[in-house]
Formats: structure tokens, sequence, C-alpha cells
């Protein structure tokens, strides 16, 4: 058994700058993560970090930015953490030797980037998650930071009290890829979950296949809430074939669309009359499916994205890597031809609840970076509002799990206050009423209360787990299942929702967890288990389309990202709150939450959301 | 628990099908230096038997019958010798050729032209050998 | 990972020593099955290579525990092609249709995380990032030589990562930006001349080519020295640092290492050009040396 | 500061000279072969006329002087190879007494030679 004050799981941008701060703050630290840091998806963020550093520019513009781009479904204290620290953040970045880009005179430059009101984006090159990611890595190998790289972490060792909101998180516990051992991690202080994203339940995503939601789902199964998960972002330009990114900074550069009659279509078919290209995520993923719904896509399949006019010079200066996406994996040279581009999977606004310190209503239990939701971009995420998201709260739950003062939360976590339970009329049983193997920590049982009983019972648990899978000999394999659900998530719960098919999607869902059911792990050695591990993903998975689905089912409106087709419009009066399931008793429980409009100066008032 | 494959050397030298020009380089310099050491010693071995012409007779020396002539002499008229002093012309050569070609790219001139700078050294060095050799081969009795 | 860690406290050693023989005869069971299902795959395999519309791939294959496997040995997959297709795409393929265990690590897709470094036919290369449509048939899949072999195409890359920790790679100036906002200034030249030095994504391709690095463990090697040249042209680390990182290069086992093979260069998937680097710190260290002569 | 000359390694100074002597053997090399295979032939060499060569000071100068290159370059050569395929500890040290004596020997064998020709009586031990 390894014991630390806080245990780190998932070394990406979030990941290492809450393992930084902790240490900075006096505790021990260990890192957990399934992947080598350096391996983290973070190094595939390429556009920029928003920050208000200029002169003309400040943090309320960008708090006010980051609202509006929301569709006032964020919480205005996380929002005004977020876009008040993040020049700090950057500066502090600047001075561990990230190599942003330079304006003549030697400063960090800023580029525009859709949905913001000043040029206000830092980046490097087309790079910029790749350099935030070292810089930060380099970091804590130069504090001596423990790093249990490709360990995969299984599951929380969570008190089982009644409530979620008394539990508390005594550590975790993990399989070491290379050997498989099942080790038990106990954390003193607090355990900080920093998962990444959960792109891989849809099939066309530009996420990495290591972006499972394996944070989101093993917290959920802890009893956290899961906030906002139907509020996923397509970003509406990704290559074809792979779903690799390009980048938005190509459109913040001067990069325009055509459709197959070369028209303009953001301006000329009146989608976004005064930013164009430039108008906020949503509303060009949308623009670009209804025209090629409205047969003038080229292929019927995508659109074309073109560079170049911006000329060769500023193109190799500003997003040389482009270039590189663009000829690699669609084999297209983007100085001579435009780029075939089509939405794709991007971002989960959603995720485990925390307030703005990362805390979630378990004691002990901290969320940060994409895996979290500490609400700041509410339905719709700006571009560049993600990576300083990780430093800002990477930082900010660091710090506290180390035991440092920030003062008192103004967001609430947990059912306390004001909540209003929800009701749902699925189609098929939801989750797992047999039992399910997911080892959920909150399955009755012996109340286990001494720290050391709750590690020990859950890594009694996963052991087993591991055992169990690993005894069965035949059945379905997780390849399967896993493009089940990704099939019926890209069919059914995409850009474009409606009820009868998110319906479809629930029973396509529940049919998977029934296969789970039967799932076998067919490679036998204890080495490198990839198909074990990914078995394990796979269970994760499924958990995290359901939450999808049930959000994207409940919530009754258009707002941001999620579209409906039976409701045009954004409805304030009804829907203003924020979409919580957790887990109770192995299915999804529904219920809402308000949202926190009332920001340090202002209130954020509602408004019509026009680019 | 965890063990590993460790592929050994043979397997390491199974891979010259799939060396690149540099590496081609590096090996024949190598070798070519090797060889160029080796030869310096014999040569020195050799050149070494003018000693005792020095302390000899000097009407013996006046009519080369010294032993230092003589042994050059003798060498001289084998065929192999002559063949291997072409040898050592072509490994001279391009040890030499490859050679500046190094200290260019020492000075971090020509970098992107490395290989093509190999293939130059080679066919030139090639191409010196051929021409020289009807005067290596001269006057040599069969 | 360079960085010490306490060790585990030696618990649940005995428990687990019980069980231990129930649960190899599972897994000898497990085995045995998975050597049915083995034959199974080849099989398929066979009337897989009749169909001409697939590529043919020959894949590494080596597992300490598994019988059949301890030998290393190359298997024959047949991926019906896509145009587009990439080699990472179709070794996920070869695992999700025709053999779970296939083993190999792969994240991000777009040549950024650095996971899928393989030898493609007798070349080092990302998967993700080589198209098959480039590649002559059968396509031979190995992982990186000169490394040990875990599993299949998976390397132990422990000693490439302490060569890239060993030349304190990262910035050494303390100062902080408390309260004030400045940022150091960095001309636009001089960021330009570490542009290409920062995109290194840790793939180890370069390592592995280097026949040098292969003589001698001790050698840094090209991704680390390149890591180094990265901070010592960063002129935000002001001279003093620079000197100290060149006494890090100029060590034995250093630059000197290097024989200008530029196999490195020409495998690094970044376009690093690595020669150049390895080449401009010999001079800068010769030069700052003689300067006091 | 006066620390930084230990850091200039035996390595990196080798290395330096590695090239300064290679620089200069490109032209003495050169130089040598043209001489004595293509301006008079191998086969019509003699005692009194490589004699009479080394009896010009610059040119018995130049021939001492490629051979303590010659020597230098080469065997640092081959230690630097032997090194590079991972030569350490006591192996190093022994290879190193082994070349360092093989160079001695080499250059009074060849400085004997150069002096016979001269006629140089120098040392008659040598
Ligand atoms: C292509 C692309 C481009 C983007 N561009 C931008 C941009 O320009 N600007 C911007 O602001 N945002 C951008 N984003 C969004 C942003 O990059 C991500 O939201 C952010 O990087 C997520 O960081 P993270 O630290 O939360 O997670 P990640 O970097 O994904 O790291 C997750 C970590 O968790 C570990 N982990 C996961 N599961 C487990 C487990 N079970 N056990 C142990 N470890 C585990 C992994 O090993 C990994 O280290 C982009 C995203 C993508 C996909
Ligand atoms: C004539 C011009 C010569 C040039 C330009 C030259 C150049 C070089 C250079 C640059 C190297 C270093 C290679 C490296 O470290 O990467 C080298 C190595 C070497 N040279 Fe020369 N050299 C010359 C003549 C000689 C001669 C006359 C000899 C023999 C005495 C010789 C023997 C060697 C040896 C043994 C090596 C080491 C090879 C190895 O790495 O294994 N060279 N040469
Ligand atoms: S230098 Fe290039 S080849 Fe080497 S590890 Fe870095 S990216 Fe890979
Ligand atoms: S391959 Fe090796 S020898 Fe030097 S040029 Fe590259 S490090
Ligand atoms: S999968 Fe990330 S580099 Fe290829």
């Amino acid at each position: 058994m390894y014991e630390y004050d806080v245990i780190v799981v998932g070394a990406g941008g979030a990941g290492l700058r809450a393992a930084i701060a902790a240490q900075e703050a006096g505790a021990n630290v260990a890192m957990v993560t399934k992947l080598h840091p350096v391996r983290s998806h973070t190094g595939a963020a390429e556009g920029g970090i928003n920050a208000a550093l200029r002169e003309g520019d400040d943090w309320e513009l960008h708090a006010y930015d980051t609202m509006k781009g929301a569709d006032y479904l964020a919480d205005a204290p996380a929002a005004e953490a977020l876009t008040q620290e993040s020049p700090e953040e950057v500066i502090q970045l600047e001075h561990w030797g990230m190599a942003f880009s330079r304006d003549d005179d030697g400063r960090v430059s800023q580029r525009p980037f859709g949905g913001l009101s000043f040029p206000r984006t830092t980046y490097a090159g087309a790079e910029t998650g790749h350099h935030l990611l070292h810089t930060l890595y380099e970091q804590v190998v130069k504090r001596g930071i423990d790093v249990f790289d490709e360990w995969y972490v299984l599951n929380l060792a969570v008190s089982d009290e009644e409530r979620p909101e008394d539990r508390t998180c005594h550590g975790v516990v993990a399989y070491e890829t290379a050997t498989g051992n099942v080790e038990a991690f106990t954390a003193r202080d607090g355990v900080i979950l920093a998962t990444g994203g959960l792109g891989q339940v849809y099939d066309h995503t530009t996420n990495a296949v290591a972006n499972t939601g394996d944070g989101v789902a093993m917290a959920y199964r802890a009893g956290v809430p899961a906030e906002d998960m139907e509020m996923i972002q397509f970003h509406p330009t990704t290559l074809p074939s792979t779903g690799v990114l390009i980048s938005e900074g190509v459109r913040g550069e001067g990069g325009i669309l055509y459709n197959d009659e070369g028209e303009r279509f953001m301006f000329e078919h009146g989608y976004a009359k005064n930013d164009g290209e430039l108008a906020s995520r949503d509303v060009v993923s949308r623009a670009e499916l209804t025209e090629v719904n409205e047969g003038r896509g080229i292929e019927d399949e995508y659109v074309h994205l073109d560079m170049r006019h911006l000329g060769e010079e500023r193109i190799l200066d500003r997003l040389e890597n482009i270039l590189h996406l663009a000829e690699d994996f669609e084999g297209v040279d983007g100085l001579e031809e435009p780029m075939p581009v089509k939405p794709g999977q991007h971002y989960a606004m959603g995720g485990i609840e925390t307030d703005e310190f990362g805390r979630t209503c378990v004691d002990s239990l901290y969320a940060v970076g994409e895996c979290a939701c500490a609400s700041v971009h509410g339905s719709n995420r700006l571009g560049g509002n993600a990576l300083p998201e990780l430093i800002v709260f990477g930082k900010r739950a660091g710090r506290h799990a180390a035991g440092d003062d920030l003062g008192d939360p103004q967001v609430p976590v947990g059912k306390e206050g004001d909540v209003e339970a929800g009701s749902l009329e699925p189609p098929v049983e939801l989750g797992e009423p047999w039992g399910g193997d997911g080892g959920a920590v909150a399955d009755g049982g012996a109340a286990a209360t001494s720290a050391e009983a709750v590690v020990e019972g859950t890594l009694e648990r996963e052991r087993e787990r591991v055992e169990r899978l690993m005894d069965r000999d035949e059945g379905t394999q997780h390849a399967d299942i896993r493009a089940a659900v990704q099939r019926t998530m890209t069919e059914n719960v995409n850009v474009f929702r409606e009820e009868s098919a998110l319906k479809e999607a629930l029973v396509d869902i529940h049919a998977a967890r029934q296969r789970y059911r039967d799932v076998y792990v067919a490679d036998p050695s204890r080495t490198y288990n990839t198909d074990l591990i990914q078995t394990i993903e796979t269970r994760n998975l499924l958990d995290i389309a359901e939450m999808i689905t049930v959000g994207a089912l409940a919530r009754e409106e258009f707002r941001g990202a999620h579209w409906r087709k039976q409701y045009q419009e954004r409805r304030d009066d009804e829907w203003l709150k924020h979409t919580m399931v957790s887990w109770s008793d192995g299915s999804p429980e529904l219920w809402y939450k308000p949202v926190v409009l009332e920001g340090e100066e202002q209130t954020y008032e509602p408004k019509e959301r026009s680019y | 628990m965890s063990q590993s494959y460790d592929r050994g050397l043979i397997e390491d030298f199974g891979r010259w099908r799939e060396f690149s020009a540099g590496m081609w380089a590096w090996i024949f310099h190598k070798f070519t230096g090797w060889v160029l050491v080796g030869y310096l010693f014999t040569h020195v071995a050799v050149l070494s038997t003018a000693l005792t012409s020095a302390s000899a007779d000097p009407a013996t020396v006046a009519a080369n019958q010294d032993l230092y002539t003589q042994t050059i002499r003798t060498l001289e008229s084998l065929l192999v010798v002559r063949v291997l002093e072409v040898g050592l012309l072509a490994v001279a050569v391009f040890h030499i050729l490859n050679g500046t070609r190094l200290l260019l790219i020492d000075l971090g001139i020509g970098l992107d032209s490395q290989d093509r700078s190999f293939y130059a050294s080679l066919i030139l060095t090639g191409a010196i050998v051929v021409a020289s050799v009807p005067t290596f081969l001269a006057g040599v009795s069969l | 990972m360079s960085t010490q860690r306490q060790q585990p406290e030696t618990e649940s050693e005995a428990d687990s020593a019980e069980t231990e023989t129930a649960q190899e005869r599972r897994l000898g069971e497990k085995r045995r099955r998975a050597e049915e299902r083995e034959r199974e795959r080849v099989e398929a395999e066979e009337r897989a290579a009749a169909d001409a519309e697939r590529y043919h791939l020959k894949v590494f294959r080596y597992d300490p525990e598994v019988e059949g496997k301890q030998e290393p040995r190359f298997d024959d997959f047949h991926v019906p092609y896509e145009t587009g297709m990439t080699v990472l795409d179709a070794l996920i393929y070869a695992r999700d249709e025709f053999d779970a265990s296939l083993t190999f690590r792969h994240s991000c897709r777009q040549a950024i995380c650095g996971s899928d470094a393989l030898f493609i036919n007798g070349r080092q290369r990302l998967g993700c990032q080589t198209q098959l449509s480039d590649l002559d048939q059968p396509v031979r899949i190995e992982p990186l030589p000169h490394q040990e072999v875990v599993k299949d195409l998976v390397v132990d890359m422990e000693h490439f990562y302490d060569q890239m920790e060993a030349v304190e790679p990262y910035f050494q100036t303390t100062d902080r930006p408390d309260g004030e906002l400045e940022e150091q200034r960095q001309s636009r030249e001089n960021r330009e001349k570490i542009k290409t030095s920062t995109r290194c994504i840790w793939c180890g391709a370069c390592m592995s080519s280097c026949n040098i690095a292969a003589g001698d463990n001790e050698y840094l090697g090209p991704a680390a020295i390149n890591k180094a040249y990265r901070f010592a042209m960063d002129e935000r680390e002001g001279e003093d640092m620079k000197q100290r990182r060149l006494e890090i290069v100029e060590q034995e086992h250093g630059v000197w290492r290097c024989q200008t093979q530029f196999s490195c260069t020409e495998v690094c998937p970044k376009d690093i050009p690595l020669t150049e680097h390895i080449q401009e710190l010999k001079r800068e260290a010769v030069k700052s040396n003689l300067k006091f002569w | 500061m006066a620390e930084r000359y230990s850091s200039f390694t035996a390595g990196g100074r080798l290395w330096l000279w590695q090239r300064i002597t290679a620089a200069f053997l490109i032209v003495v090399l050169a130089f040598h072969f043209f001489l004595l295979h293509f301006v008079h032939h191998a086969d019509e060499v003699t005692f009194g006329m490589s004699a009479g060569r080394m009896q010009t000071w610059s040119y018995y100068s130049l021939m001492v002087l490629f051979l303590v290159t010659a020597t230098f370059h080469g065997v640092n050569g081959v230690y630097n190879a032997l090194i590079n395929a991972g030569l350490t500890g006591a192996k190093r040290r022994a290879v190193k007494a082994v070349l360092v004596l093989a160079s001695v020997l080499l250059l009074v064998q060849g400085f004997r030679t150069a002096n016979a020709w001269a006629g140089i009586d120098l040392l008659p031990i040598l």
C-alpha cells in the first residue's frame, strides 16, 4: 500500500497543475496516471489560452464573454474565478518557460477567437497544449513529485454513508499495467480527479483513445452527481476521415468556410451575420450540418475551410502544425487547396459537479479539468477557455487539498439547499438494477468508516473484479460493446437531437449493458493487458453514454450546444438550471439545481445570444 | 513479474539492411580509419629497415643493395602488394573525402545534403581509384 | 520514472499466495482456451488472406507469460483497406476483429502523444502518422529496436525517460510573477531558434535509430540533447544557465558521443533537425571553453 | 567561473583535436600520396632518395609532424571508437595504457627512421 497526502489521478494539464500546487503548499503528492504524463490529451490542444492581459481588456469582459458563450448555464463565481486568475496563471506558465508565440516587442502574442470580444487568446503556434503539457511536466520533474505512470485507476475508495454528502474519499485503487498488480493508494488529505475528456462515447471525435471518461464514471458511482452531461461540444472543424482537429485558430486568423456552391454560408445563409466564421462553436457546427443536410455539402459530408488567402508566410508562422495535420491525416496541402472539415465531438462541458475550488460533495474528493464541471462553460465552451480552466482550477484544488484556506465557496455542491427533483420516462430500465459489477462504492454492505477499512475493502473488491474479468472465458468482447455505444451515440445523441432518437439510444445502451454482463477478456496475460483495461473503460463508457442521454432527454429546450427538435428556443423561465444525474442504488436519478448568476460585482442577466 | 525480451546483438547486427546513408558513412569511416592506423603501424615498421641501411656500407647503399631499398623493391614487385596499395588508396581517399564531409558537418555546413555528400564521396573515391590504377600498377611484373 | 517512490508495504502478500494456486489453475485454463482461439484465429486468417482487397501485416508478437508467445514470432493479419487508413488504424482493426490480445501503445491518433513509435518496414515511424498506402506489402511491424520488449509492440521506455530527465529539462529561473503581471521578454528570433526543438513528443524513435545510443547505454541520446538545446538556446534563462547547460551536454556521454549518423534526424516524426542541434551544441561547448585560453 | 576549465572534459578536448589533426592530415596525406606514388613511383624508391628528401629541413619537420598527427589522430580515433562501443572502467584504462604505449613505440621508431635518413645522430640511444 502506498500512502501520500494528496493523490492526483491523471496527469494532463489539470492534474499536473494540481500536483505542483499541492506540493508547493507542503503536501506529499503522488500522481497516478494511466498514460505517461506527456501522452495526455492536453498535448493535442492547438488554439490557445484565454487571458485578459492587455490594456483595453479586463477579466470582467472575459467573464461576460464566458457567461454569454455558456448561454448563461454557467455559475458566475466559477467563471469569474477563471477569468480573474487566468492572466496570473498564464504569466506563471511563461515564467516556467513555456514557448509562447511572441510579438515584436517580445511580449506574449494574443489572437482573436470565436465568441471573444477582445483578441485575448495567448498561444504557442498551433501547438499550445503540447507546450503547456510539457512545461507543466517539466516542473513536476523539477520538484521530484512521484509519478506512477501506466497505472490505471480502477476505483475510488469512498466510505459508504447513506448520503453522498457524508461520505469521504480515502484513496484510490489502481492496476499497474506492466505487471497486472492491483494496489491501493491511501490519500491522507485528498484525491484529485483530473482524468480528462470522454470523447470515446462517440465515434467521430477529436479526443484520444484514452479519453473514456473514467473519472466521471468513478465519481458518479461513488455518489457524486454529474452535472450538465448533455452539454457536449461539437467542434465545427475536424477532418472527416479521422476526427483530427483543425484549430479554431485557422478561423481566428481569417480562415473562411465554403459550401459546395462556393458560398460563404456563415454570412450568405445568415447563420451569423456579424461574426461569420468566428461565431461560437455550436452555431458554426449546426450551420455546417444544416448545409450538408440541405444538400450543399461536399460529397454530402463536409464543407471546406480555406486559409490559402492568408499567405504562406503567415500560415507558416502561426499555423504550421495545421499544414502537417491536413497533410498527414487527410492528404491535403493547406497551402494549395481548401481543407475538408465537418463537426466532431470535441469537449464535455458537463462532468463531475464541483464548487469553484474543485471540491465535490464527497469530502476530500476533488475534480478538475475536463472531467469536472465547476461550471464555467455552461452549455457551450468558448475556444481557449479549457486550458485556463486546467491551470486555474488545478491550482485551486491542489492548494485546497493540501490544506490552504481559500475562503468559502459560492457554488453549492451536492443536494444541499434549493434542489428540484426531476422525472423521466425512459423506454427501458436504466442503470444496472441487477447490481452491476462496476464496483459501486455505495452498494450497502458492511458500513466501513475507518479510512483503512474503506481502502482495504475497495482494494479487495477491485482485485475480485479484475480476477472475475480475467476468469471469464467466453461471451462478448469489449470492442463490440464499445462500437455499439459509439454508433448509437453518434446516430442519436449528436448535434441535432430528437426525443424518439434519444429514447432509442437509451434502449441501445441498455442492451449494451446487458451484453456487458457477459464480457470477457481474451488476453490471459498479466503483462500489459490492454484488453483488460479497455474492458474496464468500456464499463465506464456505458455509464457516461447513459448520463449524456438522460440529460439530453430531460432538457426540453435549445440552449448552447443542446439542440432539441421540438423545442427550438431557450426557455429561461423553466430551464435556467443544471441537469444533475446521480447514481442511486444502481440507477441514475435525475434532479436539478439552480444556476448561480450572481458574480462578485455584477449579475449576468441572460440576453439573446447572437453573433 | 514483468519480464522483457532483450533482442540482443544478433538482431541489432541483422539490421544493416535497413541502414541509411549516414549510418553507412559511419561504418565506412570507422573501417577505413582502422585500416589506416593498421597501415601506419606496418608502414613505420617497414620503413624502419632504413635504420640498418643508414649504418650500412655507403657503397651498398649507392648500388641500391641496402636492406631498405631491397625490401621496398621486393615488396613493390609483388602484384598483391600493388593491389593492396590500390586498396589503401581507396581507403585513404574515402577517409579523406568523408572526413572532409564530417568536418563540414561539424561546422554546420551541408547538414541537409549529408546523404548526397556521402554518395559523392563514394563516387569520387571510385573515380580517383580507377584513374590511378595504371600509375599504381605501372611496371609490376606479373 | 527516475524520481524515487515509496515502497509499498508488503501487505496481503500472504493471502495472495494462498489464492495463487487456484488462480493459477484458472489462468492456466484460460491460457489453454486462448490457444484454442489462437488456432481459430489462424484459420480465419487464412481465409482472410485469400481476399485481395486486404492489406497484409506481419506483426511481431511476444509475451513472457503466454506459452507460444514466449518465443518471439510474427503473426499475419489481413486487414480490409479503406482510403486514408494508417498503420495504427490497421493495428486497431486487427486487435478488435482478430486478436484482442494484440498489444501496442496508442492514444491521440494525431502524432502528438508520441505513444506509437514503431519499427515499420525497417524504419522508426509513428503508426498513426503512417499511411498504409505508402508502404510495401507485407507491412512488417516490430517494436522499436534497441529497446527491451515488454510485450508485442510495447517496449520499455524507462531508459529513454531517464535520459530525458537527466538533462535537467526545466526552467531553472525561480522568479515568480507575484502580483505584477509581467512576462519575461523573448525576441521573435529567439523563439524561432528554439521552435523546432520544442516540438519533441518523447516518442523515442530517434534514440532507437541511433547506433551509438545502442552501443553506449549512458549516451544521452538525440532527444535528450535536443531537450538540452531547447533550454540552452532559450535567451530567457540567461548566460550563466547556458553555461551550466553546456556543462551537462558536454559530459563524457553527452554530445561528443554523437557520430553524426543522421538517422535520428531522418526518423523524427516532428522533423526536428536533431543532428544540427547536436552539432551546434558541440560548437557552442568548444567556443565557450576556448574563450578562456 | 574557474571550474569551467575542468568542464572541458577530455571528451571535448579530444574531439576538437581529432578535428584539428584531421584538417592538417587532409593536406599532408594528400601531399604524401601524391609525392610517393605519382611524382616518384613507389617502386623506384631508394634509400638514397628518401635520405635526400629528409635532409631538407622543411621536409623533415613536415614528416615528423605528419607522424605525430597521424599517430594521435589514428590512435585517438581507435580509442574513441572503443569508448563509443561502451568500453568502461578497468578495461578502458587498460586499453588506454596499451594504446599510449603503442603510440610511443610507433613515434620513437618513426622518429629514429627519420633521423636515420636525415643523418641526424641526436640521441645515440635511440
Ligand atoms: C484536439 C483538441 C484541441 C483542443 N484545443 C483547445 C484549445 O485550443 N484551447 C483550449 O482551451 N482547450 C482546448 N481543448 C480542450 C482541452 O485541451 C482539454 O479540455 C484539456 O486538455 C483536458 O485536460 P485534462 O487535464 O482535464 O485531461 P487530459 O489532458 O486528457 O488528461 C487526462 C489524464 O487522466 C489520466 N487518466 C484518465 N483516466 C485514468 C484512469 N482511469 N486512471 C489513471 N489515470 C487516468 C490520463 O492518463 C491523462 O494523464 C482541446 C481539446 C482537444 C481534444
Ligand atoms: C587525411 C585526412 C583525414 C581526415 C580528414 C580524417 C578525418 C577523420 C575524422 C573527422 C574522424 C572522426 C570521426 C568521428 O569521430 O566522427 C576520423 C576518425 C578516424 N581516423 Fe581519420 N582522418 C584522416 C586521416 C587519417 C589517417 C592518416 C588515419 C590513420 C592513421 C586515420 C585514422 C582514423 C581512425 C582510426 C579514426 C577513428 C574511426 C572510428 O571512429 O572508428 N585518419 N578521421
Ligand atoms: S526528437 Fe523526434 S524522434 Fe526523438 S523523441 Fe522527440 S519527437 Fe521523437
Ligand atoms: S543518430 Fe546518433 S550518432 Fe548522432 S546524429 Fe543522431 S545522435
Ligand atoms: S497515437 Fe499519439 S502519436 Fe500516434
